[in-house]
């Protein structure tokens, strides 16, 4: 294949689809109860130098209970797929992070990140490999339909290209230029949903971001839902699963598990918090500070709801929109 | 009766705002984008479609999103996809309008929200990044930007092409492989509106804002203009633009 | 790009994504009420010459009650994307069909479908390009993607792709071969859904099969519907939309639109109907007996629901069996 | 007691369903894989999770699907989905058998359901196509054909390779791009169950049906079969699975 131009970044998790296929051949096909501690999923699934994914974004249905444990236990030289907000800020505040295939990394509304400007500027992020928001997801999906790489007509003619590891060939049906973007498979995948059995079949309402694709491209797949329905439910209405249990390796259960972020029909985001963050984040003392209180100082999620308080999350409860 | 008092960023709204024509869609992002599609859909384009790069399209947005992927970008919507499928939506040509931001911008109305700075890594300067901008700036059919006007911003070369604009200018987004007959169409700044000349696709002021003068936007561009022998002027909000603002799309104060 | 195999196969519609783009400029982003006939429909979109598609398959959720109004305003010189069972058959035997891009035409469990044989063997259809069923759909996935193509680790190495449009080439970032699948726009596709709005918004329930790409990939799309929903209940649950409004040209209320194919949750497929088709479809007599007697002789499909029988359809929709 | 009586679609359902381990997916294709998926199910392999092509994932099999896309390929199922999220799971490596037919098999296990004749168009005689066949035979990590034989079918050379076996022989797969240790797994035929030899990749006879001698099946064989020198036999239907299939999996006797 005649390549006109290749990205410089380097590719950050080696691409390897035969590996995948291999992998996911020896994952197990039964129904087994995957129900475990948020403690538990992360000592089992995630290790100190594993490429880790988080889906949604910003301060949407967010893995924040998840990714609070990452921090706790310490994960650490963590490869990160980015785009976020709250929850990729904190590993990086937390100096947990080694390389970075960044798309998007700020507060939106709230502005910059602090935590991101000192991990890269400093260089304690060690690589950093540029994408655009699709250009990621498609890496995702690429991986997910199991080919090495998926064709895309965006990145083209940019820096963002230039400093990313896609590819641009000429298209042998039609001569027009294309952006290659190489597949990228997780070794962990953390995402937070409405729904899940024990044994790991999940559902998301409204928008699902970017569930289906990562959740198809990640070797270990940890779940955490709002809420544990019975098998039965899913078996009623199998369509509405949008991650199969074969997936799935753990399967926590985490109500308020985006907090201080939002989750549709459920819960609004907390601007308190939130901002309690952004103005934190500021300084050395101030992360520090913010970590322990909600991070290192508290066991697991239960004390978490409780340091937080189970007032303002009732309120956060009632303040959400109908349909 | 003088003329009603407003700030900067209502100012921005309002322009932006006019921009967008009734029965189109738009991909909207977080911020000034989102009052402006909000005001333009209570104003004069009530069928404007807005996109929201996580899945939300057609929400009435009768409150406003803090965030690209937050419930209300999908409330009372037609449908609530997933980012592919709104990318993909902007890629087969489904999506005419897009808005965009950056810390530097140049004469070919190329982004950067990426470093500032010679060196990519370490970099000077670590910004956010491309997020969706750099598809945004690639896929829709007509783009417009919306930037504080300075020389630190308007700048003949970016430090780094984040988001692609005409790039070298014309023809080269096609030769690039971009999709035909996209490209920026105005930048909505703190100072003036601007366009791109068509044969040059270089930036060209079309109108100053309310008290500022053609001087004053050369002076603060950091880069030659193309200035015609006659530029308009931007309308100040009318009253009625900031009671909609104020009122209906943004009650809460957040962002104005 | 380095092409080591191209298939002998033409591409039976023209592949330019630009031209599609430009066609999707143009369409209406209002909300306009598309509801119409049948005939209404089939008249304004379908035309001689077109490249025509329909979904889903088999007995399943088929666009039957569109491909009689084909049928019986006798749009012909189609080309067509071809899986299918009753629908396709109905084409073929009708002598409709001009080029095929085939993956599977047969009738299942009742075996070989003499309208095919009689059709292709006779030269009558003038081209037919081979795919796999995987190989057809990620030809819409393609388009939907608004893409050139996309590879894929099928079809490699037999007659199948030496037969179809495909091209094999070396991965640029692994070095193995990998099947280009060039993307597929159709004029006019024809969808059946449980419920759609009066604008096009419309839903699934169960398997969605490949409406999500093919609405995606085509130019036209008449949406035939079981139910007439209002937008009020689209916006409630907009998660559930699979095609947005944006995509359809027209709206036709078709209830038993499936027929004598099933449609979940709502009939079942008519088994006594399938099989008088299979025996009449043998000769051409009987071909034409069938054809006289459901779509010809039967103004719309009102008629033709008397002339099933409705106490026969009310059957079918006692027999469907629960969630 | 004598042996139960038994018809040959019986048969070729019995013998194929005791392919199937339990805890394995299986693409499950129309007609006698359904049976033999849906035995094996209620037999030896209560975890056995069918996949069926257009979206079906893990039904509970308790009536027979009549068409690859039915209601009863989803009832009860984990999920839903559509055609590509299917294939795709079967090219991530997550689908262990496939079943597969054709009119035609050589002795790499390439199949033939395209064309009879040495013309590809206008055919001698048209056949329905690949389907998914090609993608299964691709895609999955094991291969199960259920086929008719006798020497029109088992043929030195197929007439139109639609759906990958070894291709020419070892190696053959992985030189085209298909994904490694992937292949055809075993033949259940009229006559005999087959495997492909380890080094050579072709057809080698395992164990003939009752009532049938190796002569027989090599007879009716239109290429060379491995023939090692001990060749099993197997086991008629058991009156268990007879009760089972009859009962159970297939009362309405839609296929049996």
């Amino acid at each position: 294949m005649n390549v006109i131009e290749s990205g410089l970044g380097e590719l950050t998790q080696p691409l390897d689809i035969d590996e995948f296929r291999r992998w996911n051949r020896e994952k197990s096909r039964v129904l087994v109860d995957k129900l475990m501690t948020e403690e538990e999923a992360v000592s089992r699934f995630v290790y100190d130098g594993c490429y880790l994914g988080t889906e949604l974004y910003g301060t949407v249905r967010c893995p924040m209970t998840l990714v609070r444990e990452v921090v706790r236990q310490g994960k650490k030289d963590l490869r990160l797929a980015g785009q976020g907000v709250t929850e990729l800020d904190l590993l990086l505040a937390a100096g947990l992070v080694k390389t970075l295939d960044i798309t998007y990394i700020g507060l939106e509304v709230f502005g910059t990140s602090r935590a991101l400007r000192q991990a890269v500027e400093s260089g304690q992020v060690e690589k950093v490999v540029e994408w655009s928001n699709g250009g990621i997801t498609w890496r995702f999906k690429a991986a997910s339909m199991g080919v090495p790489f998926i064709p895309v007509r965006s990145m083209l003619g940019t820096d963002t290209l230039r400093y990313s590891s896609a590819k641009v060939v000429e298209c042998p049906f039609t001569g027009q230029k294309v952006c290659l973007i190489p597949a990228l498979v997780l070794d962990v995948g953390l995402i937070h949903v409405h729904q899940a059995d024990r044994y790991g079949n999940a559902r998301i309402e409204g928008i699902s971001g970017f569930a289906f694709e990562m959740s198809r491209a990640s070797k270990r797949l940890i779940i955490s839902a709002e809420e544990i329905v019975d098998t039965e439910e899913i078996r009623r209405y199998p369509d509405r699963t949008i991650i199969p249990y074969y997936l799935v390796d753990a399967v926590v259960h985490a109500p308020f598990g985006s907090h201080p972020g939002e989750m549709v029909y459920l819960y609004e985001r907390d601007e308190e918090q939130l901002r309690g963050w952004v103005e934190a984040s500021q300084t050395v003392e101030g992360t520090q500070a913010y970590l322990h209180k909600y991070v290192y100082g508290v066991a697991d999620h239960e004390q978490y709801m409780d340091v937080v308080g189970r007032d303002r999350l009732a309120s956060l409860k009632a303040a959400v929109e109908g349909r | 009766m003088g003329e009603p008092a407003y700030n900067s960023t209502e100012l921005l709204i309002c322009i932006a705002a006019r921009q967008m024509p009734d029965s189109v869609t738009a991909f909207i992002g977080t911020g000034i984008p989102m009052l402006a599609a909000s005001l333009a859909q209570k104003m004069h384009a009530p069928n404007l479609v807005p996109v929201f790069e996580f899945g939300g399209t057609g929400a009435q947005l009768k409150k406003l999103p803090r965030a690209v992927g937050e419930s209300r970008t999908f409330y009372r919507g037609v449908a609530a996809s997933g980012i592919c499928d709104i990318m993909e939506t902007a890629a087969r040509g489904f999506v005419d309008y897009g808005f965009l931001g950056g810390a530097q911008i140049d004469p070919y109305g190329n982004l950067n929200s990426t470093i500032i700075g010679p060196q990519h890594h370490p970099p000077k300067v670590r910004l956010p990044g491309s997020g969706g901008a750099n598809d945004v700036g690639s896929l829709c059919w007509r783009n417009i930007i919306i930037i504080r006007h300075d020389k630190r911003r308007f700048v003949p070369q970016v430090d780094f092409l984040t988001t692609p604009g005409y790039l070298t200018g014309p023809g080269a987004r096609e030769d690039a492989g971009l999709p035909p007959d996209s490209g920026p169409y105005r930048v909505v700044s703190t100072l003036a509106l601007l366009d791109f000349e068509q044969d040059t696709k270089r930036m060209r002021l079309l109108a100053t804002n309310p008290g500022v003068t053609v001087k004053q936007v050369i002076e603060n561009t950091g880069f030659e203009l193309v200035v015609p022998d006659r530029v308009g002027q931007n309308e100040p909000p009318s009253a009625e633009e900031l009671r909609i603002l104020r009122e209906e799309v943004d009650p809460e104060r957040f962002y104005i």
